[in-house]
């Protein structure tokens, strides 16, 4: 992939845009800011731009809390569990409905993508919240009968003053029969979502993995998917390319997932991941504990899809490779004509990323098949080895920045004019706003699947509708 | 228990089991058992103070809300906001963690000024708090103090701050906070010796439909008398696209709001969100301070005029009088659409108080009304406003109580229609019963806020909205032989 | 045949006789079948020329609308109105019978005249023909002459009289014939011998939402010119209720629209409905005379405006430009959920054009687009119109074709929304596509005609019309996992 | 009857509101109106009250033309025809949707309630039109196969270039082997609608009845309901009740109305009348002809359903006496509770009434079930017959008007302030201006069924909510 080239992006340019945003920072800033953005070397084995330290303050960030990533992330995407916002009322109210990790099952019967909250009012703060916490799983249990487990997720007071939230979770596991976990993931730990991911994973290896045995026979074919979330329906659109190849998904993590399915995952023969940051914690928990491989794939765009179900393929028999030969071969035509559709009208495009997850640099290759260049990407949340894996795919002297502020972006994109950016709900009117058309690429914009070959289908058309939409011509005024 | 001990099969709920629990929910036994919950709360209608603090923050120009606390607090206000308006929502936060929770948050308090101030060159900072920093007990009354001495900030530049602790109240709670400490900020050294100023104060309250202030707005104009809307979010969250970001489009001007002592009068649209700013502006102020229901309907529109009629000793303009004969022969033309219908309400006191009034005057039935967080006080004024009519016998206020509550009482009691944010979807499907949206957070429709409910016109769009959903049902799902060319 | 001879036993048709039918009339075949028939008209979409004249009649002040024919006709005209704004249409006839039509209608005529002017007190009163009197071949102006002469009515009343045959275009034509006949009425001996009088006079055409004219005149206010709008239906068709009736409750006062020769300019927002005013205008009038496409959508707003600053030489107000900055906002953040969405339009043809520079300028396609009875003209200029954009791409234009035609088209190579008046709602029903009520008559909901469809405001409007009741859809039908919060 | 009386309702008032109103009118049209207004007289066997005349040129008269009467009355409400609009596009398309006649049958398929119209243009005055029209008639019928029969309706011109649609649908008849009715129904023949009525009555008789039999055996409960036209469901709240006293309702003309039915009404035993006015010609057509009785009935209100189903039943045997007195005693007591719950609500109020029809007379006793008394009545298109059928149910010294202008009217609800004025949707908007309560008592205001039992608990809210909706307090503004 080093060839990459894309005309007008350098170093040098690169360098010097970055150095001329910076300089208009306070010196404090500044420094704090400046290993976090670089120009891309491809074949660096260790990326440059630094990753996974707190966030400036006052630098609008984008980020979001360990909360935000154990609810809104690993935990909501769960179905059929009762997810308790421990605390407050407004972290379980935000994140109610506003991560797009869609479930099947019977809303309030058993799915749950609801707001349980223990609400907290001043005398919870003063007189501790365990006992409240007890009775609420108990009403929790007897209203909605058919959950499978519960999760307490803690928000930032619990911490503070002390509740021993496990030992509530303990006894009411115990009491109800049923998985009830605890996750202290308090708004305040560590830097970004990413803690969450970490703390819940920890959570899952500690009060969930091994509690369930599947009940289905076992079969050299059994798979979990790992780091899907199913938003906008990604996973709907990637198990079933999985199981024609002759896998079997025997859970998945955790979009529209089912705890008892993921306390039994220990069983399967390999983890496919997706979504490295989130969830590689696990896979090596199960690799250490159980013995299980994992391997990371990329189901965005035609040519990583084929990429990827080769490479899994490969850790089988020549019956799944046949079988995946198959299906690369059937749906290939159908991609092929989507590109016929789509390419003559974004070819020579340019696009800027920042989003979080594996998206800044997994979907670049979907973006590269339909004749669009990326000129910068970063992480909301990554870690070094997140950007170790980006360097590879990006084009020599492109943008990389890390948890970037408002302030950079802004820049970034006023120097590089990108035909257009994909990031989170937060950047989406700014852009806007100065006429570049946008797709929020945490939440596919409403839209989606985007995974498979079906989500290259819609995604083809939604960035071929942002940009070419012909509403961007109207912006300017005549008068 | 160690994982071990435990395997146990997975195990599948079996289908009977599933349409035996999927029917018990709509039971009155259910019903009664939802009821009896003490500390489950599911489904809450209200959000936490900062929020509150935020939005009004949005309403000052050239002003930077600042979040002292968890930076995962501020995404979560400013993508609300975002969804809901379709905007962008500056806000910086100082990023606390860990070691903040510990030492506290003076430092990052400190250095997120510096660097907000430089970055984002606000004329004003408006800083909350997150439930974090109230917890630990941060004193920002000190820290400010700090930040200017140690020279972090300029002497003397603007940075109100509220304590707004999200186990506390709602976010209607952290908009008073915000409104009372930025004006008192903004006039300390501006109370006039002379006479009032003639101007008349505005204060919305806690309204997310831009289109609401547009139209207070207008009709102040109508009025041609010089006043002050405090806190005029309508640019900040309905600006312009003309190809330039600008992060403060719009806002009251600080130097009208420092002015906000020596008004002739200042008028709340909503009390519930206003409180302590009435209370203290009350004490401070040169001129009166009255609250008035939020103009909804008729007769609250009505009295608004008249409020603004009596303070400036000038007649209801002709234009808005105009408007008034067409919105009531609207009224009369459309009342048999909506006579009787049973509504189901949810929201904030203040725009349930408008909209019960409204429902009334029309001969609808306001038959469900639910506030999520809301006081004793509140549920009497509904309760009596309820009693003014005799479409408001039978119908009953929930206060403390949650959209599961209220999944129960339309399972039990069904109404024709809900009226609430976009969080009440999942009632209207369930319950198969029409949602309108109003309020806030609206994230799955667009442009709800920039069409005005208040006022004359507002009273006009929510009839037509309410009257033409009910008439589209009824084309909908009629039989072929009771579908009609009229209606 | 006697009935003797004939009796047969009645014959029930076979369910299974049924059932083919119903889907045969969605076949290809039956479209064929139905596009070739010759002389049978199926539904549909334009009336016939009188009603306009009434139109344009009430859109004057103090002017009484004056049918010379069949009572029933004025009773047809006065009950449409009547629906569609839900206001009263005071209109006389002068209620010719069979003598009429053997001996001529001018006794009618004349005792009308003098009835009316006793009892309804009209300043004006604006005469047109059924089709009856054009058939026998009455001659209005002799008539109306007598009738002064004879004294039926003063010399110098005024007594534009129009020819307004109903087998001969349709409503929008008689809206010109009789707006033309009451401006050269009026206007008669007052054209200025010195230079113009500054003014625009603003011709909408045949528009029955009431809004748009309120809308017409915001705009032109914000530019602070003088201007008179011909006709002004707005309070007529949307007046007061306080409690008196006034049969004349508004319109253009007959003294100003009595100046339409000094005016500065003349512009008019439709072209097919005011054809022949336009040209006598060319004709006579000082000022320039031009016409301009409906302002419906950004850039036809645009034109309009930038047409009015150069007439004016004063430059687009703010107040516009921001609202125009806050339409094109909504239409970037709205513009994916319309983005290729197929349409179907049937209506006037100046509305057919404002609604097709929306869609196209949305990228949405307006796929079939239809007009009932126009010219080829029109056909050539909208087939212009939709090569001007890709989205215009596969799009077909219909003319003097019906909403049966329509019918088999939506069966044969549907779309996503149909928009048009009430009587595409069993379209709407037959093929499970969403009506988007736009153009006359809408008698079916309430205040449609209160909501401005033109102009900035209008297009946001419109879009959210749209968007909304998509997304209504799609949370109505999507299966649960596919219910979301977020839209 | 006779001792209704009606406080401050009296001759004398009465009298001299009249004299007041018409001196305000030009000599010629004062007399000409004279007559036609009066002060009831309840005992009279002849209304003193003129009617059926020339509408006086320029007073703004509510009344429709003949074709009104023939479209919007008597064939439109008939579902399976192709009813024609012969001549220009104004007639069908005004008259499309616009009466309330609801059907069943499949749109489109079965059942027509469309606009089928010839669309003259100029050349078909010049040329005429009678071609045309049998080309339309061949195509109709190809494109509606399943249609029963087709009628002509002609518009003005059509009479006045001589076409000779009968001699066309004759032709017509013979070749599609359908009923093909002409109704030479053109708009300035008469006075008003009700020449609509009785011209197409004789198209009855001379091109449709007689001409099917029906396709079940004769009973000696054979019966047909003449007269209701379905408004808002009427006949379907009707037959009902009759079906349950015993009787067979073969047909109903029209509302609802099959034409084949229609077609063999010549054999049923009793016609029940419902609405005299448009249809009595019929009646004594079916009796001279065929010897079929018939009786008038009234459907509006407990009382008179209760008269008018005793009444009926006293023609047939004990059979159907004591089955009719079951159906009183099964209905009374739900309409009883109708009273209970809105009798309060409305006692002592009163209406009055402009409307077509039966409605003026018939439904005097529905609102005098509720309390409400009627002050004025008055018809569009009656005839002498009608006003002498209506004297008897009006208390003495309200007032009658004919043809009522709207001049006129507008001066005596001035006056005598009634609650509610019951008229049609070109007076519904004058007078809710006034701030008076209305209903539109032709279309029930897109309400109903009004007829029958059920119909009276939909009358009942219908007229409590018009006069008790609390959006009348608002019409008086505090400034």
């Amino acid at each position: 992939m080093s060839e990459k080239i894309i005309p007008g992006i350098t170093t040098e340019r690169t360098e010097k845009l970055i150095a001329q945003t910076l300089a208009e920072m306070p010196e404090k800033a500044r420094k704090k800011r400046q290993p976090h953005v670089g120009a891309n070397e491809p074949e660096a084995s260790v990326c440059a731009v630094k990753s996974n330290r707190k966030t400036v303050p006052g630098v609008m960030s984008a980020r979001g809390c360990a909360y935000a990533g154990a609810k809104g992330v690993v935990w909501g995407p769960i179905r059929d569990m009762v997810h308790v916002s421990h605390g407050p009322v407004g972290c379980g109210y935000y994140s109610w409905g506003t991560r797009r990790n869609l479930v099947q099952g019977v809303p309030g019967v058993t799915s749950f993508a609801m707001d349980f909250t223990s609400d907290f009012q001043e005398k919870d703060i003063v007189y501790g919240g365990d006992k409240k916490l007890e009775q609420l799983l108990r009403e929790a249990d007897a209203l909605f009968p058919l959950n499978h487990g519960l999760s307490v997720l803690s928000e930032c007071p619990v911490g503070l003053i002390g509740d021993d939230i496990n030992a509530v979770t303990k006894k009411m596991e115990q009491e109800l029969g049923k998985i009830v976990v605890p996750c202290n993931c308090e708004g305040f730990r560590g830097v970004s979502q990413s803690l969450g991911h970490h703390i819940s994973n920890d959570s899952i290896r500690d009060f969930v993995i091994g509690k369930r045995s599947f009940d289905a026979p076992a079969t050299p074919y059994d798979v979990a998917l790992i780091g899907d979330y199913n938003i906008g329906g990604d996973v709907w659109a990637a198990k079933p390319i999985l199981e024609e190849m002759g896998l079997n998904v025997r859970a998945t993590w955790t979009g529209d997932g089912a705890i008892e399915e993921i306390a039994a995952t220990h069983q399967v023969k390999l983890n496919l991941i997706h979504c490295y940051r989130s969830m590689n914690y696990m896979c090596k928990v199960m690799e250490e504990k159980w013995g299980i491989p994992w391997v990371e794939y990329n189901f965005f765009g035609p040519t990583k899809i084929a990429e990827s179900l080769r490479k899994i393929a490969a850790l089988f028999d020549a019956d799944i490779q046949a079988k995946a030969e198959a299906v690369i071969a059937k749906y290939t035509p159908m991609a092929q004509a989507v590109i016929d559709e789509y390419r003559p009208r974004l070819e020579g495009k340019t696009a800027m990323l920042f989003v979080g997850g594996l998206r800044p640099r997994h979907t670049v290759g979907a973006y590269e098949d339909l004749g669009i260049q990326i000129t910068g990407t970063g992480y909301e949340f990554a870690h070094q080895d997140d950007y170790d894996r980006t360097a590879p795919e990006m084009a020599k002297g492109t943008l990389i920045y890390d948890d970037v502020s408002e302030f950079e972006f802004e820049r970034y994109v006023e120097e590089l004019k990108p035909d257009l950016v994909g990031s989170g709900i937060k950047e989406k009117y700014v852009f806007q706003k100065a006429g570049i058309p946008f797709r929020q690429m945490h939440s596919w914009d409403y839209s989606g699947p985007y995974h498979g070959y079906e989500g290259f289908r819609i995604f083809a058309r939604d960035i071929d509708m942002a940009i070419n939409s012909p509403t961007w011509k109207l912006i300017k005024s005549p008068f | 228990m160690s994982a071990e001990s435990a395997v146990r099969r997975i195990e599948r709920t079996p289908p009977a089991e599933i349409e035996r629990v999927r029917k018990w929910i709509f039971t009155e036994e259910y019903r009664e058992k939802n009821f009896a919950r003490q500390a489950l709360v599911v489904n809450p209608a209200h959000a936490c103070q900062p929020l509150g603090a935020e939005m009004v923050a949005h309403g000052f120009k050239d002003t930077l809300p600042f979040v002292h606390g968890s930076q995962g607090c501020a995404s979560y206000f400013r993508s609300t906001f975002n969804r809901h308006f379709r905007e962008p929502a500056p806000t910086v936060a100082d990023a606390m963690t860990e070691d903040g929770a510990v030492f506290g948050g003076q430092n990052n308090l400190f250095e997120g000024l510096e660097n907000a101030y430089s970055l984002y060159k606000p004329k004003m900072m408006a800083v909350f708090t997150t439930c974090m920093p109230e917890v630990i007990g941060d004193d920002l009354t000190a820290f400010i103090k700090n930040a200017r001495l140690q020279g972090h900030i300029p002497a003397d530049f603007p940075l109100p701050y509220a304590n707004t602790p999200s186990f506390n109240g709602s976010h209607i709670n952290g908009y008073d906070a915000m409104l009372k400490s930025i004006l008192e900020t903004l006039s300390a050294g501006h109370q006039s010796q002379g006479g009032d100023n003639g101007r008349i104060n505005l204060i919305p309250g806690f309204d997310a439909n831009t289109a609401n202030y547009r139209e207070y707005k207008r009709m102040l104009k109508a009025f041609d008398v010089p006043f002050t809307l405090l806190a005029d979010i309508s640019d900040a969250f309905d600006s312009v696209n003309d190809g330039t970001y600008r992060p403060y489009p719009g806002g009251t001007p600080l130097e009208e709001a420092a002015e906000v002592l020596n008004g002739k009068a200042t008028l709340a649209l909503q009390k519930y969100s206003t409180v302590n700013t009435l209370k203290w502006l009350g004490e401070a102020a040169q001129g009166t301070v009255e609250s008035l229901a939020m103009p909804i309907g008729i007769r609250n529109t009505d009295a608004f005029l008249l409020k603004l009629s009596e303070l400036t000793g000038k007649p209801v303009p002709e234009e808005l009088k105009a408007e008034r004969g067409r919105a009531v022969d609207a009224l009369t033309d459309g009342h048999q659409y909506l006579h009787g219908r049973k509504f189901a309400l949810y929201g904030d006191p203040d725009y349930l108080l408008g909209l019960v009034g409204f429902l009334l005057e029309l001969g609808a039935r306001p038959w469900h009304v639910l506030c999520s967080r809301t006081t004793r006080k509140f549920e009497k004024e509904m309760k009596a406003l309820l009693e003014t009519s005799e479409f408001g016998r039978g119908c009953t206020v929930y206060i403390n109580r949650d959209l599961w509550h209220l999944h129960s009482l339309l399972a039990t009691d069904p109404v024709d229609g809900i009226i609430g944010d976009t969080h009440g979807k999942y009632l209207a499907r369930d319950h198969s019963i029409p949602l309108f949206r109003v309020g806030f957070p609206i994230i799955d429709r667009i442009n709800l806020h920039r069409l005005p409910l208040i006022g004359y016109t507002g009273t006009l769009n929510l009839l037509t909205q309410l009257a033409n959903r009910f008439l589209d049902i009824q084309d909908e799902t009629c039989e072929d032989q009771w579908f009609e060319m009229m209606r």
